[in-house]
Formats: structure tokens, C-alpha cells, sequence
């Protein structure tokens, strides 16, 4: 396909990615709604803040598969919603070399952040039973 | 030129959506890195628990809550007016509505939050 | 710089871009100049429709329209290209369809069709329905539609380059000269450059700048008249300029005749339909010289809105449906420029002027002719309102000129190509800027503190519209006269406050300023000359028409102390002169 | 009544920088602003440059950014905006000189959704059939005058000056939408690229600055459902 388009303005390869990306925005939105709203709830208004040591976390909260992979989706989700949305951000206000570096780093930490979110689920010995 | 030109609803309610993206964002980092610090050295993390637990800790829970829900009504907003163009006829209509469930559901929400700080 | 084309097109209104499509069609390498971005011609703002006797919804035929434009322009109207007008508006409606134009649709899914002013079912028996129409902005429709069609066929455009002289080879026109290219000022930089073509198409549309109230938009002066005229090309008719009843009061900015097509009424101060008194049979669908003629006689005899200088056109009892489907944009303007709301109130309107019925004399092919024998200037054609074919005559009926710019704009654009097949390019020009290189540099040099563009443009605006308007007489006349020649005189001294040369519209106003001024002194040389009253012109000394001294067309050249005036014959084929009664 | 009239002055041939001017005027409370402009221009200082035609809010001449806000100045009146006015050129454009902005970006991307009727079947004798519901269907979008309010209001053409901007969407809809025309998929396909409908974020600015009253981003989102129908 031309690059240029009839007259004018130059036309970058889509390759159908910016559909996918506003696509998903959406269907991770949707699930993110549910994700997100329900786990900020259980944080804050079935429990307190102040009893959520990390014992508790083990032995109470993450002592189920159901919970754990919950969090885990959600982990995921933001991860993808949030690093989609703040490429685009990064692309409306960021040209050329800065761009690259921006989303070069934000594609790390993106990285970074769903490891080490999912060692932590993962990792963790469900105490079972205990 | 954002602040030289006078947008009306839409532009505030793209603004704030991209703001509080950007927050929640920022807190989804400092959220797992402190989460995976319960997993590697649970006493730093027992600390940094202390902190969420404490009055302005609270308050940065609040304002956390303030964007989740405001990014997620906006965004079933926006969700709304992609499945259904003609609702783009009302969008200020559907950003209003937006701030009354805001405000019906954060009003409560922050106060259980905060009741600890406020000794009640 | 100097631009080889094949072919050049001044002007992007509905005129100019038919006949630069057609050129294109064909393969000629083409320019189109034009002043303004192509859709900001004026062509974008009529709104009512246009003619053509498609008959989609009841009988109706091209044999019909055609003696209504003949009837209408008064027999002045020379009725060989009236046929052509009449017969081609139906095929080139068709072709706009086939271009994509969005007509308002018929029930079964035809092309619209409204009634409008002087437009009837055989012979004058009754209104019919004729004028296509989308909504209420069928010239934006027709514009945005052509201007697609170029650009799907490749045609170069040279936005915001204001033609300001013409150039001939061999010769001024008058000594057998060709046309040979214009030169273009680029209004971005300031830069003259030389375009040659072979074939030079005119297109720049009319004049209503020269009178205070107008619904003419602010860029048309007239450019490509005046240009002809100081080349020695007689100017035709230039007395008949037509007054459209219904302008917002004050402002002029027009509410169409379909908002009469469509059932509208005109009341006067005591809530009449005065126009029973005037055209008993088609009422408020009179052609426009006689409903403008009738408001200024009810304003005369105290019975305009509270005795002042308007009536009221009357929507109200249409529906909400009809008027927010069909009169959208009209009633919009009411709302915005009059603070009227025409669901609920009357509109207040008073006659502004609206378009010229003369200008560059030409033939049915478009091309310009330089007296009264027809003799043709080799290369140099005109269409749109800037040309004078005549199928208008004394008075142009609603949607005719619509009909025009298609028909001739579209026989423009193919016999240019013809021609443009037949002839060498004409050669480089050697200092062919230099006049009017001089011409800018002498304004733009000027010392400050001169006579001002914006003052002479307004008391040119001024004596026009009081001395020149719906009714005229030799004491008005002699005084717009002697006042517009004053003001020729003192617009050799104008000076101006731009000396940059980045878009510099202060130049090129006053540059526009002596285009109007020369075509009043024309048009009221003309008007002053014809003693008779016919269609437009309404000499208040000489009340009736008198076809055995007046059935002829005036033709004005330039001569050394104004214009000289000499007359042609009318072409009959079908129609003779009658009494105009409606 | 008179007014206090802020005109962002720029010359290329002798200013620096664009610098406020300030003019009191005195004006009828039915003026438009760009009976204001027209007069500044005659009586104070010739040199003021901005374009303007027909004086009715049809050519698309006169759009500018009026107290914060892209109008065009030959409809807005001076009740509507109280006796502080100020006039600047449209945002995110380069400035020729004063109110005058280049427009050839714009229009480049105006041409390049192929704003023209497509469809290659033979052409019938008479006018091709179209019922008034089909043709309702993309009146809205027939409105636009091209005056690019709209592209200039949109912060996410500010940001991203490749965006192809509110106006030619609005455009290529009032084909894509339009019975007659075949060429949709070839539109949709050039709108679905980076720089095409995804780049809206349904700010709205588009359709407050739009002088014909065009739900302009509705147009945009039946755009991008009619891509995400034919692909997903
Ligand atoms: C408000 C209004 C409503 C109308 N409604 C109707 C209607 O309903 N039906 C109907 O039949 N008629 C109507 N008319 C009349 C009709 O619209 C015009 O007569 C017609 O559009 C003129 O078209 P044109 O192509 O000759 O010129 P225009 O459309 O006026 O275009 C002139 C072109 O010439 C260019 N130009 C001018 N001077 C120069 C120069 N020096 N150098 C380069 N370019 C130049 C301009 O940039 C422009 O592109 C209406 C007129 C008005 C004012
Ligand atoms: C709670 C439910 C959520 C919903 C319903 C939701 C919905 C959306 C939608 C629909 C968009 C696209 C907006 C557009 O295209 O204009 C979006 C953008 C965005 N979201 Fe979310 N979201 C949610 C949660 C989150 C979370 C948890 C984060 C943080 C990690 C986040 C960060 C972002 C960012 C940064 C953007 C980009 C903003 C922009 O481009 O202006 N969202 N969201
Ligand atoms: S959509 Fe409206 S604002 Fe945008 S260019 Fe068209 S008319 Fe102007
Ligand atoms: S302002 Fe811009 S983001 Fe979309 S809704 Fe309008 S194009
Ligand atoms: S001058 Fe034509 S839109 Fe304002």
C-alpha cells in the first residue's frame, strides 16, 4: 500500500493495532469495572487498611485460588489498560526521540510491574488448610 | 492551549478521566511494588501499612477512590456513547449523572474510610 | 514566476469549477485561481434551488421554463441561449445527482422539486413546481459537489492568488489581440506571478459590493468585469441589477424565495397580503423586480411596519415541521441577525440588492464577444454572474443563475478544451506584471493620511443605494453621476496602512475599490442612458416599456471621459414581446 | 454601548512575537464581531488582516478563537459576549499574519479521505433513486462548510498535529453513509490508522465550536462502529 495516501497526508502503517488497542481499552474497561471496583470495596469497606498486614494477606485473603486469581486478573488488566492508556497519553504529547524513550521505558516498567505482581500471587505458598 | 481555551463538559470530564488514569496508575506501582515487598520483606511492608492506616495515608485512599470511581463511571460513559452514537446527544446529560452516583456512593464510601482517623 | 497551463480558470464558484472539471475530464492541464479557498465562493450561499424541468412531481416541461425566463427577464433576454438554458438545466441537474449532490427526495425517492418566483405551468397559467432543492442550501450543496469532483479529478488549484490584470497577445482585444494568461497577486506573500494559457476562462462571479444594504458577500467587486472593461471589452447591461425582495432589514443578508415557495406571505402594516394588489394570479411568486417594486410603493404609501421602511414575512403558519426540515438555514439567520424567532413572530425584511444581470458579453459557447457583431475574443471566455449570455435580460428569476453557472460554466470548460486543442501556447510575456506592479506599488507608496478606502467605499455604497435602487429618475441618476466620478477622482489619492506584503488586505481592498467604482460609473451611465422602465430598471420618468426604442442590449466600452454607450439587437426565435402581467 | 475589543496582533515582517492589542469600540449590541474587525480595520489600523467573504456564516472564512472559544466572528454577536472581546487566531494552526492562519494542512487532510461520491456502476438515464430515509441519514454531515472550528478546538489535534482532525471525518461520513456511494471500505481504511477516529477522545469541543450546529461526534463514533463492524 502507498505510503502517501491520495494528497497529502502521510499515512502510517495501521496493520489494524490502533483498533485493536481502542478495542480493548473498552473490553478491559468493562472488566476493570467489575476487577477494580470490587477489590478497592473488599480493601477498604469490608475490610480496614489497618488489619491488612502481610500475615493477613497470606493467611486470610490470599487463602483461596478463587481470590487469588481475581487479583491476579486485575493485575493483569490494569496492567494492559493502564500501559495502553498511558502510551497513548505518551503519544499525544511526546514527538520523536523523547517519544521513544518514553514508551521504551513505560514498555519496562509495564514489564517489570506484571512480574513482580505475579511472583508475588504466584510465589506466595497458599497455606492450605493451616 | 489547554488553558486558553474555554472547553465546556466534555473537555473537563476528558481531563479529569485523564488525570485520574494517570493517578491510579501511579498508585497501581506503588501498590505492587509495596505488595511485593509483603511477599520478599513483610516488616517494610508492615511499615508502609502503617502509613496507608494513618490520617493522610486515609486521605490519599479517599482521593485514590475519588479517581477510581470517577475514571470508571466516565469510562462507562464513553462505553455507552461508542455502542450508541445518538447518545452523544446527551453526553452532558450522562457527565451529570456521573457525578450525582459519584457523589451518592463516595460520600458514604469516604466516610468509612476516614471513620478510624475521625475516631468514630 | 511564470506558469505554463493549457488552460486557466479564474474563479472557483459553481461557473469556474463546472468548467475546470470538464477541462480535466478532457486531459487539459489546467489552473484554477481564485481569491478565496475554492469553497468560500459565493455560489456556497444560495440556498433556494434549482430549475430544471424534470417534472417529478407534476407536468412540466423545458419549453415552459423557458418562456418563464424570457417573460421573467422582461424580452430583454436574448431566447437562443434561454433554449439552451432551459434544455441543458435538465441533463445537468441529472449529471450533479450523479455526482453525489444530496437532493431532497420525492416519496418514491426522485429529486425534490419547490416552487419559486415566476416560475409557472404553461405559459403562466399557475406556480409549478420546478426548482430541485436541498433544503435550504442548494448552492452550498452545489458548490461542496464540484469542488469534490475536482479534486477526485486531479485538478490544480492555486487558492488565495487574486487575478489583477489580463494579458493579451497581439494586441488589446479590440485590435484582434488573443487572450494570452493573467497576472495573479499571491495574496500569502505578496508576489505577482504570470500565468499563460490558451484559453482563459472568467468566472468571478458579481458586484453587490457597491451598494450599502447587499446579500453579496464582502469579496464580490466585480474583479473580472472591471478587468474586461479596461481592456477595452464593452460591458453588457450593466443597468439591470436585481433587488431581492426579502432582506434582513438593515444588514441585507438574504431570506431565500423559498421561504415564499414554500407558502411564505408578505403582510404590510396593517396585516394585507399586498401582493394580491400587484400580481393577483402568483401573489408572493412574482418575480423579484415586481414583489420589490410593490414593497417599495406600500413603504411609500405609510404602510410599512409602523410606518417604517419594512414588512414582514410571515412563516408562522407553515409548521414547525416544514420550516425546521425545509427552511433550516433561513430561519436561523432570523434568529442570529434579527433576534427574530419566525416560528413565533413575523421576520421583518426589506429589498437588498442581490445580483447583476449584465457583465462580460458572451455567446452560447461562453466566449466573450467584443461588439455588437459577436465578434469573439480568440481564448478569453466568461460564465457565472460575472458573464452576460443574456439569458437573464431585465430580471433574473429565483434559481436561474444557478441553472446558468451549470449550463455555462459547463459549455465554458468543454469549448475551452476544443480550443485549447487548436492553438500554440502563447508566448512569454516580457515585463508582463509591470502595470500593475506600477498600479500597486503607486497605493501602496502613497504617503498616509490619503483619502481612505473604507470612507469612499461607503459613500459609493451610499449614493448607489439611494440614487441607483429599485426606482431611479434622471435627477438621481445625474447626481450618482457626478458623485461617483468625484469619487474616482479622490480614489487616485487613496493611500493605505499596510506598506507589508504578507497578506495584505488593505491592498488589495483598495485594489477591489477601483473595480467598483469603475463598474457604478458603468451601471449608471447605463441606467441614465435608457429611458424606459424594464424589469430591474425602474425609471420613475419614463414608467413604461418601450420595445420599439429600448429592445436592445446596451453595450458600455471605456472611453477617455467615461464609458461610450452603443446598443445590439435581442435575439428572437419563439417567444415575442408581450405585456407583463402576473 | 462601547466595548473593550483584544485583538492578538502578529506581523511577520516586524513583530517578534504575537502581542495583544487593545481597542475600545464603540458598537450596536446586534454587531458581529466581524462588523468589530471591519471597523477596527477602517478606522484604527489598516493593517489588521483576517480573512472573511460572505458575512453570514456560510463560507468558512471567518472562524477564530472569540473569548476562548473557536466561532466564527460574522455569528456571534456582541450581546452573546458581554463588553470584554477578545479576538486570536484559531489554536493549533501556524499564523500567516494577525487573524490568518495556514490552511493548506487542513485541507491536505480534508482531500485525503476522498471526499467525493465513489461508485463506478454505469449511470442510469434519469437521477439515481434514493429514499428520504437513506438520505436523512447523512444529512447532518452535508452541513459543514469547512471553516475548521472544529479541528482547531480538539485537544487531541493539538496534541497531535497528524490527527486527521473532526472536519474530515465529518467529510468521509457524509459519503460512507450516503446509499449511493460504494467507496466506504476504501475510507474506513485510511480512518482506522494512527492518526485516524481512534484519536478521539469524545472531548466535545468539536461539536460546541461548530458553527452548523453538526453532531460532529456522533459522525466520529458511527465511523469507528462502522470500522469495529467490519473488522471485529
Ligand atoms: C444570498 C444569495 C442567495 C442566492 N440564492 C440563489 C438561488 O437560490 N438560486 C440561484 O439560482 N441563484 C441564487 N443566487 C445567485 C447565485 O448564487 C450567484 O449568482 C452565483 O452563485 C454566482 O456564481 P459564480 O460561479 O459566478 O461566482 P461566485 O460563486 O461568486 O464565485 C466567484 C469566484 O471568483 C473568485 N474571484 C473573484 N475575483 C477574483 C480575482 N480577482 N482573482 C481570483 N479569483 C477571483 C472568487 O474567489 C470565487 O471563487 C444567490 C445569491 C446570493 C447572494
Ligand atoms: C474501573 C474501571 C475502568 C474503566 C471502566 C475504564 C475505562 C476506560 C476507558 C473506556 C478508557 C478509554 C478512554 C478513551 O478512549 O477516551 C480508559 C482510558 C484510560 N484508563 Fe481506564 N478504565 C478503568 C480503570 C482504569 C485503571 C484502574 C487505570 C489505571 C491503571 C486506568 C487508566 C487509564 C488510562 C491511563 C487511560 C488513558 C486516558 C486517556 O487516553 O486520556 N483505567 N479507561
Ligand atoms: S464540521 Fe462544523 S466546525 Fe467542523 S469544519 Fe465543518 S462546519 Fe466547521
Ligand atoms: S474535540 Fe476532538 S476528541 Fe473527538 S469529540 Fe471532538 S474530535
Ligand atoms: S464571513 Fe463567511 S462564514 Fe463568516
Amino acid at each position: 500500500m502507498a505510503l502517501y495516501s491520495r494528497s497529502g497526508r502521510p499515512r502510517p502503517q495501521s496493520g489494524g493495532f490502533e483498533l485493536a488497542a481502542w478495542y480493548f481499552m473498552r473490553l478491559s474497561g468493562v472488566a476493570l469495572f467489575a476487577l477494580a471496583l470490587v477489590h478497592f470495596s473488599l480493601q477498604h469497606f469490608v475490610f480496614d487498611p489497618s488489619q491488612q498486614t502481610s500475615t493477613w494477606i497470606f493467611n486470610q485473603r490470599w487463602n483461596s485460588l478463587f481470590w487469588r486469581g481475581f487479583d491476579w486478573l486485575l493485575l493483569m488488566m490494569v496492567v494492559l489498560h493502564g500501559f495502553l492508556g498511558l502510551r497513548t497519553v505518551t503519544m499525544d504529547y511526546l514527538k520523536g526521540g523523547r517519544r521513544t524513550l518514553a514508551l521504551a521505558t513505560l514498555y519496562l516498567v509495564g514489564a517489570v510491574i506484571f512480574v513482580m505482581g505475579t511472583i508475588v500471587v504466584m510465589s506466595v505458598p497458599l497455606p492450605l488448610g493451616k | 492551549m489547554l488553558l486558553r481555551y474555554r472547553g465546556s463538559e466534555g473537555m473537563v470530564a476528558w481531563a479529569f478521566h485523564r488525570i485520574s488514569g494517570i493517578a491510579i496508575w501511579l498508585f497501581v506501582l506503588l501498590h505492587v511494588l509495596d505488595i511485593y515487598l509483603a511477599g520478599g520483606n513483610p516488616n517494610v511492608y508492615d511499615d508502609i501499612l502503617k502509613f496507608y492506616a494513618s490520617t493522610p495515608g486515609r486521605i490519599m485512599e479517599v482521593l485514590l477512590g475519588a479517581a477510581l470511581l470517577y475514571h470508571a463511571l466516565n469510562g462507562i460513559r464513553i462505553m455507552l456513547m461508542d455502542l450508541w452514537p445518538s447518545l452523544t446527544a446527551y453526553h452532558k446529560q450522562m457527565w451529570y449523572a456521573n457525578w450525582a452516583i459519584f457523589v451518592g456512593l463516595g460520600l458514604p464510601g469516604a466516610f468509612i474510610i476516614m471513620r478510624p482517623a475521625l475516631g468514630l | 514566476m511564470d506558469y505554463p497551463f493549457d488552460a486557466i480558470v479564474v474563479g472557483a464558484g459553481g461557473a469556474g469549477l463546472w468548467a475546470a472539471l470538464e477541462l480535466a475530464r478532457e486531459g487539459v492541464n489546467t489552473a484554477v485561481l481564485t481569491k478565496l479557498y475554492p469553497t468560500r465562493s459565493h455560489t456556497g450561499t444560495a440556498q433556494g434551488g434549482v430549475c430544471a424541468a424534470l417534472g417529478n412531481l407534476e407536468e412540466d416541461h423545458w419549453e415552459w421554463h423557458m418562456f418563464d425566463t424570457v417573460k421573467g427577464g422582461d424580452y430583454l433576454v436574448d431566447q437562443d441561449a434561454a433554449e439552451v438554458l432551459a434544455r441543458e438545466a435538465i441533463e445537468t441537474v441529472i449529471e450533479l445527482e450523479h455526482m453525489g449532490l444530496p437532493f431532497n427526495r420525492t416519496p418514491d425517492g426522485k429529486i425534490d422539486q419547490r416552487r419559486f418566483g415566476g416560475h409557472t405551468s404553461n405559459y403562466g397559467e399557475a406556480p409549478v413546481r420546478r426548482a430541485c432543492f436541498a433544503a435550504d442550501r442548494t448552492g452550498h450543496m452545489i458548490l461542496q459537489t464540484l469542488y469534490q469532483q475536482c479534486i477526485k479529478h486531479g485538478v490544480k488549484f492555486f487558492d488565495e492568488y487574486q487575478v489583477v490584470d489580463l494579458l493579451f497577445e497581439g494586441g488589446e482585444p479590440a485590435q484582434g489581440g488573443r487572450a494570452a494568461g493573467v497576472v495573479a497577486y499571491r495574496v500569502a506573500d505578496g508576489q505577482l506571478h504570470t500565468f499563460r494559457a490558451k484559453a482563459v476562462l472568467l468566472a468571478t462571479g458579481g458586484f453587490g459590493r457597491m451598494f450599502r444594504i447587499t446579500s453579496n458577500a464582502h469579496s464580490l467587486t466585480g474583479d473580472g468585469v472591471a478587468l474586461c472593461y479596461r481592456h477595452g471589452i464593452p460591458i453588457q447591461d450593466m443597468e439591470f441589477f436585481q433587488f431581492h425582495p426579502t432582506g434582513i432589514v438593515g444588514i441585507g443578508i438574504l431570506l431565500s424565495e423559498a421561504a415564499r415557495g414554500e407558502g411564505g406571505t408578505l403582510l404590510n402594516d396593517k396585516g394585507e397580503r399586498f401582493m394580491s394588489n400587484y400580481a393577483p394570479k402568483l401573489m408572493e411568486l412574482a418575480p423579484r423586480d415586481m414583489v420589490s417594486r410593490a414593497m417599495y410603493q406600500e413603504i411609500r404609501a405609510g404602510r410599512g411596519i409602523g410606518g417604517k421602511d419594512y414588512l414582514y414575512l410571515d412563516v408562522r403558519h407553515l409548521g414547525r415541521k416544514v420550516i425546521e426540515e425545509k427552511l433550516p438555514d433561513i430561519t436561523d439567520f432570523a434568529r442570529i441577525y434579527q433576534g427574530v424567532e419566525p416560528l413565533k413572530e413575523p421576520v421583518p425584511v426589506q429589498p437588498t440588492a442581490h445580483y447583476a444581470m449584465g457583465g462580460i458579453p458572451t455567446n452560447v459557447f461562453s466566449e466573450v464577444v467584443r461588439d455588437d457583431k459577436g465578434t469573439v475574443v480568440p481564448g478569453l471566455f466568461a460564465a457565472g454572474e460575472c458573464a452576460c449570455v443574456s439569458v437573464h435580460g431585465a430580471n433574473r428569476l429565483g434559481t436561474n443563475s444557478l441553472v446558468d453557472l451549470l449550463v455555462f460554466g459547463r459549455r465554458a470548460g468543454r469549448q475551452m478544451a476544443r480550443h485549447a486543442g487548436s492553438v500554440e501556447r502563447p508566448r512569454p510575456i516580457a515585463d508582463a506584471v509591470e502595470p500593475v506592479r506600477a498600479e500597486l506599488e503607486a497605493i501602496r507608496g502613497r504617503q498616509a493620511g490619503g483619502e481612505s478606502v473604507a470612507v469612499i467605499r461607503k459613500e459609493l455604497q451610499d449614493v448607489m443605494m439611494d440614487n441607483v435602487g429599485v426606482y431611479r429618475d434622471g435627477k438621481l441618476l445625474t447626481g450618482a453621476l457626478a458623485k461617483v466620478r468625484e469619487l474616482k477622482d479622490r480614489n487616485g489619492a487613496v493611500s493605505i496602512g499596510d506598506c507589508g506584503a504578507v497578506f495584505n488586505t488593505d491592498l488589495l481592498e483598495a485594489n477591489e475599490l477601483g473595480y467598483l467604482l469603475d463598474l457604478a460609473e458603468v451601471m449608471v451611465a447605463s441606467a441614465l442612458a435608457r429611458t424606459e422602465s424594464r424589469g430591474a430598471h425602474s425609471r420613475e420618468d419614463f414608467p413604461e416599456r418601450n420595445d420599439a426604442g429600448w429592445l436592445k442590449h446596451t453595450l458600455a466600452y471605456k472611453g477617455p471621459k467615461g464609458p461610450t454607450l452603443k446598443y445590439k439587437p435581442v435575439s428572437i426565435t419563439r417567444f415575442e414581446p408581450k405585456p407583463r402581467t402576473y | 454601548m462601547n466595548v473593550d475589543l483584544r485583538i492578538l496582533r502578529y506581523n511577520p515582517e516586524c513583530d517578534p512575537a504575537p502581542h495583544w492589542e487593545s481597542y475600545q469600540v464603540a458598537v450596536d449590541p446586534m454587531d458581529r464581531v466581524l462588523d468589530l474587525l471591519i471597523k477596527v480595520k477602517a478606522e484604527r489600523d489598516g493593517s489588521l488582516s483576517f480573512r472573511r467573504s460572505c458575512g453570514h456564516g456560510i463560507c468558512g472564512s471567518d472562524a477564530m478563537l472569540i473569548n476562548s472559544r473557536n466561532r466564527l466572528a460574522c455569528r456571534i454577536r456582541v450581546d452573546q459576549l458581554g463588553k470584554k472581546i477578545s479576538v486570536a487566531p484559531l489554536p493549533g494552526l501556524p499564523v500567516v499574519k494577525d487573524l490568518v492562519v495556514e490552511m493548506s494542512g487542513f485541507f491536505g487532510k480534508y482531500r485525503s479521505v476522498k471526499p467525493y461520491l465513489i461508485n463506478d456502476q454505469p449511470e442510469p438515464e434519469r437521477e439515481r433513486l434514493q429514499s428520504a430515509a437513506d438520505r436523512a441519514r447523512y444529512d447532518d454531515t452535508t452541513k459543514c462548510i469547512l471553516c475548521a472550528a472544529c479541528t482547531t478546538s480538539c485537544p487531541s489535534f493539538w496534541a497531535r498535529s497528524d490527527y486527521v482532525g473532526p472536519a474530515a471525518i465529518v467529510q468521509a461520513h457524509r459519503f460512507i453513509f450516503d446509499s449511493r456511494d460504494e467507496g466506504a471500505a476504501e475510507r474506513l481504511e485510511i480512518l482506522s490508522d494512527e492518526d485516524g477516529v481512534w484519536r478521539c477522545r469524545t472531548i466535545f469541543n468539536c461539536v460546541d465550536a461548530c458553527p452548523r450546529g453538526i453532531n460532529i461526534t456522533r459522525a466520529i463514533l458511527e465511523v469507528s462502529s462502522a470500522i469495529v463492524g467490519r473488522r471485529g
